[in-house]
């Protein structure tokens, strides 16, 4: 079972970016639960979600502590939250930014300006860059699920191509 | 599979609640030589116990007095139960 | 068809293949979803029901008793403090023998404000005449739905069902969901007793205590019919979409010298702890149990308990651990743990089988 | 006035009974007899309410007195089909059941009706709901100023002074303004009416039922055990309140309002309050100040309505 924790911020459309996760796995014949994590939280806070995938159903409905991959939809929640913690010594991290943040040093990170991506490809709602579609392309890039899988889950759910353009930039632009 | 209690669904019947004349203290008499079948008795009466031709039906009259009271000819008059003069 | 979905999206998906002709229901969280998505269905013409904005749950149950007993079908779904605020009507929806399908999403009971899943709220209403329902998978949310109408509808039975399903812990996850044409497999909806303007009755009259300890029997009868009715529904379902379901589902129980008994989603994780414990040489077996009304026959043998309860009866005990000390006289190790979603993993699933003391109860995380 | 000309105007009253009543069946949907107190006055607007609305119709009842009266099972007195349900629920069951002849492509009237206990107190937020939702059913909310059926406990439409067994010493807050509560919903139809006016119920009754939406209606009960005056009065008080004023007939169509004839009569010469008043036991203990404040609410009310009817406000 591969494990995979999401820290965004309310808004930031983590919930629906673990939720295509999970459809792109399943598009790619695995089992996988995208489990957000609901708090008291509003807009703007800090907010994490779980994503699980494994060739076989899933049983496991309680957080992920362990988690074999983090992805950080937001660079300025690493002031906030210590994202590393529980990582697995292999663990691996994805990072929405232009550079690897210092905080991030020492671990293996990959990166990508998805922010950047989303205001180049005008994928824009109500004001915020959106970075749920893009960050499947930088997943699927990382080998989570195959490209033509990522497409299929954005596809589905959202008809508007310039997710499918942000997301394949993402793919493209992964450092 | 056999007929079951299954809810409380009560079917209409007359006398679903008694006899309720049984109740009455006082007896409407109708004086017919007055009664000019105006209508207002049958019309106020909560019953329904006043019929087309203005007949009271005693086995239901509760004995309100509603119908002695708004009978505009004043055709009807109330009388203690068990008096058989009707005055 | 095979898709992603929540577990609240799964039971509205699955109201729709049932086509309701009245759906009465009132946002709550964590249930919100499922009258949003229904609501959805109705504006965009995929769901024809007349769908009820009420303005509470009492009237949420209120307005899908005066549409049953007219002889259509009906839905609605809530959680905690809003079943708890149809309660009354809850018990009359029952008395009344009306086949209501609800959904309820457990969630814990304020205060302080607690929005997670517990039991609590649905095994308030076990006394209620209601067939309770606990799944544990987005999957079995839908396909619960589906069997909820057929079950409740069925002559036999006449009685409302609750499917039950975890606050976020199961309502918010995302996991693969097949969709089912459902077809013949819910027949229509005849009543017996639908109020009828050509046959005049008066429902619910003034009833003397014989006659509505009577009539209050055979709301017991029926429960008791309705495990037949049950099971036939899911072995029907079995054989015409693929998918089995019982009263528990066993999970390496045959030679286990101790089973873990849960329900909902705790009851599905108790399976991984399972393994852990298999692994340690510990013959452990996992039995989740799905209908808690009626109350299923447990094979339980001589085999020692861990009973999990995510609820509370206070001044008593786990529910569960209770009802299976009432119904099979055998003593457990009664866990209370998950109220108010409190985290629950597999390692504190198998660490209170190893640590398990027969015969007392343990309160996770407060107990020593 | 001599006695002929008495005559030609009770026979004119007696043909206008009959036109009314021919327009209804003249079938009667209660049968004898119901379990109500002599003179009850619930059981006379229900009698005209069901003659108006015909056999198609369905009625919803909560707890009060009209969920006892019908019988005990397996029998009952109503010759309709009735709905008995939970106190609070009366407004939300009828909104399902209109919502599922609807879904039949059904025309079968829903009616609900409930006493004052169950309307203006525990019943207002079901009812407000399906009246806001714009519920295809009539409403009736038959008025006794008290919770009758449990013994005369003080409701939110008990009038300030009257005693009831909560109240011994009078009720000490006046009566909730329920219509202007309604009437803030801007339905389709609503009006008021009193037992002792039932031609004028009837005729309301047919409009209302004739609309599609949600109507109400509050009609005037008066109880003998529990206003505490003998029984064959119950048409006089209930005509006595229409002539004092402090009960107001008119209809409300949308916005446009409309008073009835008895009221408008009232309005150009109101009977003293002391003889409604005094013919009751219930208000025998009344102090001057509540009857001050009482008239202070009647004139109130009667210069709102006025305005109101005359397009002046």
């Amino acid at each position: 079972m591969y494990e995979i924790r999401l820290h965004s911020r309310g808004g930031q459309g983590g919930v629906t970016a673990a939720k295509l996760m999970a459809l792109a796995s399943f598009r790619d014949g695995k089992f996988a639960t995208a489990a957000p994590f609901y708090g008291a939280e509003r807009r703007g806070a800090p907010i994490v979600s779980f994503i699980r995938i494994d060739d076989k159903p899933i049983k496991v409905y309680s957080q992920i502590h362990n988690p074999d991959l983090i992805v950080v939809l937001d660079p300025s929640i690493l002031d906030l939250v210590n994202v590393f913690e529980g990582l697995k010594p292999d663990g691996k991290v994805l990072i929405n930014a232009p550079d690897i943040p210092k905080k991030a040093e020492g671990y293996q990170v990959r990166y990508v300006d998805l922010t950047g991506i989303a205001l180049k490809t005008n994928l824009v709602v109500a004001g915020s860059p959106i970075l749920n579609t893009p960050v499947i392309g930088a997943l699927a890039k990382m080998g989570l699920f195959s490209r033509e899988s990522a497409a299929a889950a954005i596809k589905e759910m959202f008809s508007d191509e310039r997710n499918l353009k942000a997301a394949l930039m993402a793919y493209e632009e992964l450092v | 599979m056999e007929k079951r209690e299954r809810l409380a669904i009560s079917r209409p019947r007359e006398g679903a609640c008694g006899n309720t004349g049984t109740w009455r203290v006082f007896r409407p008499v109708v004086d017919k030589e007055r009664c000019n079948a105006c209508g207002m008795c049958a019309m106020y009466c909560p019953d329904g116990v006043i019929n087309d031709e203005y007949e009271i039906d005693l086995v239901f009259c509760k004995g309100c007095g509603i119908c002695a009271a708004e009978c505009p000819k004043k055709a009807i008059t109330m009388v203690r139960e068990g008096n058989t003069t009707g005055t | 068809m095979l898709t992603v979905s929540t577990g609240n999206n799964a039971v509205a998906a699955a109201v729709r293949q049932a086509n309701p002709a009245v759906v009465a229901a009132y946002p709550i969280t964590p249930q919100t979803e499922i009258v949003e998505q229904i609501a959805n269905y109705v504006t965009n013409g995929s769901l024809k029901s007349k769908y009820i904005p009420v303005e509470s749950e009492h009237s949420a149950m209120a307005a899908c008793i005066g549409a049953s007993i007219t002889g259509v079908r009906t839905f609605t779904a809530t959680s905690s403090h809003g079943l708890l605020y149809m309660h009354e009507m809850v018990n009359w929806a029952a008395g009344a023998r009306l086949p209501i399908v609800m959904a309820n999403v457990n969630r814990a009971l304020g205060p302080g404000w607690n929005v997670w899943a517990e039991h609590t709220d649905a095994l308030q209403t076990r006394d209620t005449g209601w067939l309770q329902v606990y799944v544990s998978t987005v999957q079995e949310a839908y396909d619960a739905t589906l069997m909820a109408f057929r079950i409740a509808e069925d002559r036999r039975v006449y009685l409302p069902v609750m499917i039950n399903l975890d606050g976020f812990a199961l309502s918010h996850i995302s996991q693969q969901l097949e969709e089912s044409e459902v077809g013949d497999f819910i027949p229509p909806l005849v009543l017996d007793h639908a109020i009828q303007t050509d046959a005049p009755a008066g429902y619910g009259c003034m009833t003397s205590s014989a006659d509505y300890f009577r009539i209050r029997y055979d709301i017991e009868r029926s429960m008791r019919d309705s495990v037949q009715v049950i099971k036939e529904t899911e072995e029907a379902f079995a054989q015409t979409f693929g998918r089995k379901y019982s009263w528990t589902e066993e999970y390496r129980c045959e030679d286990a010298d101790v089973l873990i008994l849960a329900m909902g989603t705790l009851g599905k994780e108790a399976e991984v702890a399972v393994d852990i414990l298999r692994n340690e040489g510990v013959k452990a077996g996992s039995m989740r149990v799905r209908w808690i009304r009626p109350f299923p026959e447990l094979n339980l043998g001589d085999r020692e308990l861990v009973v999990i309860d995510r609820n509370y009866s206070f001044g008593f005990g786990g529910i569960l651990a209770t009802s299976i000390r009432a119904k099979t006289g055998k003593e457990c190790y009664n866990v209370i743990a998950g109220l108010g979603g409190q985290e629950v993993t597999y390692h504190d699933i198998a660490g209170f089988v190893r640590d398990r003391r027969i015969g007392e109860e343990f309160w996770f995380g407060v107990d020593a | 006035m001599t006695l002929s000309i008495k005559l030609s105007l009770f026979i004119i009253a007696y043909k206008r009974v009959q036109i009314v009543m021919s327009g209804t069946s003249a079938s009667e949907y209660i049968w004898k007899c119901t379990s109500a107190c002599a003179g009850c006055s619930s059981s006379l607007i229900l009698r005209h309410v069901l003659k108006a609305a015909g056999p198609d119709t369905v009625l919803v009842v909560p707890a009060c007195c009209t969920s006892v009266l019908q019988g005990v099972w397996p029998n009952t007195s109503f010759n309709i089909p009735v709905y008995n349900v939970a106190f609070a629920a009366a407004a939300a069951v009828a909104s399902g059941m209109a919502a599922a002849f609807e879904s039949m492509g059904r025309t079968t009237n829903v009616i609900a009706y409930a006493g004052d206990g169950g309307t203006v107190d525990i019943g207002i937020q079901a009812l407000s709901g399906a009246l806001e939702r714009g519920t295809n059913f009539l409403y009736i909310c038959y008025d006794n100023e008290a919770y009758g059926n449990t013994g005369m406990q003080r409701s939110g439409s008990t009038p300030l002074g009257a005693r009831t067994t909560t109240t011994p010493g009078g009720k000490t807050h006046v009566k909730k303004d329920l219509d202007r509560i309604i009437a803030a919903h801007h339905l389709p139809y609503m009006a008021t009416a009193c037992s002792a006016y039932p031609q004028d119920l009837v005729k309301k009754v047919q409009k209302a039922l004739s609309i599609k939406g949600p109507k109400f209606m509050h009609i005037l009960a008066p109880c003998p055990p529990g206003w505490r005056y003998d029984a064959s009065q119950t048409i006089e008080v209930g005509k006595m309140a229409v002539k004092t004023g402090i009960w107001a007939m008119y209809e409300r169509e949308y916005d446009s309002l409309t008073l009835s004839g008895p009221t408008k009569a009232a309005m150009i010469k109101p009977a003293p309050l002391e003889d409604y008043l005094k013919m009751q036991g219930r208000f025998s203990s009344i102090s001057e100040d509540a009857i001050r404040v009482i008239r202070g609410e009647i004139e109130r009310n009667l210069r709102l309505l006025k305005a109101e009817a005359e397009g002046t406000c």
